[in-house]
């Protein structure tokens, strides 16, 4: 191997791996390479990394390497980085939750703990927070317990128009049922109710 | 003349598949395509797939029906009263589907072969550390969907009433594990299998049977992914451990 | 900022980006840079991180830029990747359906089974799940029924700058009339695997 095709395979092990990889683990993968064609090669790769046009420059650490930003880009970087709407993250949960308010909005609390079996009231305060679920007033009933439906945000990030959008559980079932191989079909028990409380629920949400 | 059970029938994944295939092997001009012939052999497939009690799929007999149709089309003399687009081949439907059809079996392997391609490169492995919370994944609408099902499916609250117990035995479970599976090659769900015993000596006992017969190697519990649904599958002991009398040993030792 | 800093930004951004980062993001981030600079700079650092010596190259895909290995280092970078992306394994099924979808996205299951002559539903879970394929709303017609459209996902895992970035079906088409149209001696061997293996066992179903 020459000495740019063994930098380059260098850098690209270096890239990958997730911890400081030491000279040792190196040697071991590489074993056609003489120890002194290594050293000198990640050397020159540590070298050419510092250069002023490279970004990310390799770095000597808890005695392996590693790929590093240069510090003088940590604000930019730091701005960009918070700048970067992450993929949507739920937690199981928090999922469920945001499932049982999407298919029968508007929703209380007690309404959601009856169907998942479980108090919402933890992944509730993740959805509102990440602004996924809005609350929609009172439901006229004993207690006036707060009602709640899913926000604009929820559209946007499940690439939908309107709640209308959604999937419908016969939908669903058709997909899941052909993936399985069931051959029965499942009872579509719950989804008529649901379906029915959706298209009321879209209503005032899209006024 | 009795068909040796060692005969085996090409699996065709949809009639197109079937017609493309025939079509090729005999080297047949696809724009001119004897309709009588492959007509015939078309059908002679679907009865050898009936000889060897394969179902078949709505799909081929609505092409074995449209086969025949065409073919009588093309016995009758042209209507000399018809407009010229009525005068057309009555095989062009059936081209023009035969080639769409082979064009995105060719566009799949064009993607297969990228993707062979792109396996082999590597882009930031440790995304992890820049993630979310544990525990938290990325979600789709498909993700919603399945978990609202999921939850609905859910049983409410556990019912009042008392219920007998079953005798169920780990054996019995077993043969009836053997029992789904024996049929196909197609895995079956845990989930659908645990819900078929939905009291807890039940799950118990299939649980028990489970574990025994993946011990076994007779069963393998698969997973694509993180909080996916285990599937279950023949493995490749299968066959040993269901001979006569090995199950009925197990099932003593559990006694 | 000189263009060496500039680069060396560039490649800092890209690296921490956790998705292929576009133009459009650079831009907003590096507000005070103009956009020919920019793209100059971009441009350059894509020309340089394709050298012989350099292992880390930085693609343009998924309508973004991102950095991979090189392939030729297949190899020896496998073994230092610990948290592997499961491989994509998909079914001939699965892989034809989603090939449909790429090319005549946004599309409903219908027009899908129209081509395959075979449902697609099972297909489409599998596509769904691995988050291949999204819905894109409902069609206006009888049914209303989803419409599906290739995600971010897809181009990714292909390797894709865009789904313009595939080859038209006209190419495949010309294919297509070539290997069925005149009667051809030995269709091309190696491009078909699934139908020569399968050409084997129809030999006795002819006779």
């Amino acid at each position: 191997m020459d000495r740019a095709a063994l930098k380059a395979l260098l850098e690209a092990i270096i890239y990958v791996s997730e911890e400081p990889i030491t000279i040792a683990q190196l040697e071991k993968v590489l074993a056609d390479v003489s120890k002194d064609e290594l050293r000198g090669a990640l050397e020159a790769l540590l070298e050419a990394s510092r250069a002023p046009e490279r970004g990310v420059e390799i770095r000597q650490v808890a005695g392996g390497y590693r790929m590093y930003t240069k510090p003088e880009h940590h604000e930019a970087v730091r701005r960009f980085v918070r700048s970067q709407k992450p993929p949507l993250r739920l937690s199981l949960p928090a999922l469920e939750t945001l499932a049982v308010i999407a298919y029968k909005q508007p929703v209380t609390t007690p309404e959601i703990k009856a169907v998942r079996g479980v108090d919402p009231s933890s992944a509730l305060a993740t959805l509102l927070e990440k602004g996924l679920v809005v609350t929609a007033g009172r439901k006229q009933c004993i207690g006036r317990p707060i009602l709640y439906r899913t926000a604009k945000e929820f559209l946007i990030r499940f690439g939908l128009k309107d709640v209308g959008e959604l999937p419908t559980l016969e939908e669903f079932e058709e997909l899941a049922r052909a993936s399985l191989g069931e051959p029965e079909p499942a009872p579509a028990a719950g989804s008529e109710p649901a379906r029915e409380s959706r298209e009321e629920a879209a209503e005032p949400g899209n006024a | 003349m009795e068909t040796p059970p060692s005969v085996q029938l090409d699996v065709y994944e949809g009639p197109l598949d079937l017609l493309l295939d025939l079509i090729r092997k005999q080297q047949i001009d696809i724009f001119d395509i004897p309709l009588a012939r492959i007509t015939q052999q078309y059908l002679d497939y679907l009865h050898r797939m009936e000889q060897l009690n394969v179902e078949i799929a709505g799909d081929f007999i609505l092409m074995a029906a449209t086969l025949i149709y065409i073919k009588s089309k093309m016995l009758l003399p042209p209507d000399p009263f018809a407009s010229p687009d009525e005068q057309l081949d009555p095989r062009t439907d059936l081209v023009e589907r035969l080639l769409e059809h082979k064009k995105f079996k060719s566009a799949a392997q064009m993607l297969q072969q990228k993707q062979i391609l792109e396996q082999a490169t590597w882009s930031r492995p440790d995304t992890a550390a820049f993630a979310g919370e544990p525990g938290e994944l990325v979600v789709t609408l498909w993700d919603l969907v399945k978990v609202f099902r999921e939850v609905l499916a859910r049983p409410p609250e556990p019912p009042a009433l008392e219920i007998k117990r079953e005798e169920f035995t780990v054996a019995q479970m077993m043969d009836e594990v053997r029992e789904l599976l024996r049929a196909s090659d197609q895995p079956v769900s845990l989930l659908e299998l645990c819900r078929r015993h939905p009291t807890r000596r039940g799950l118990i006992v299939l649980f028990l049977a489970l574990l025994e017969l993946v011990r076994l190697e007779a069963v393998v519990a698969l997973q694509n992914e993180l909080f996916g649904p285990v599937q279950l599958r023949k493995h490749r002991m299968f066959d040993v451990v269901f001979a006569p009398d090995t199950a009925t040993e197990i099932d003593e030792q559990y006694q």
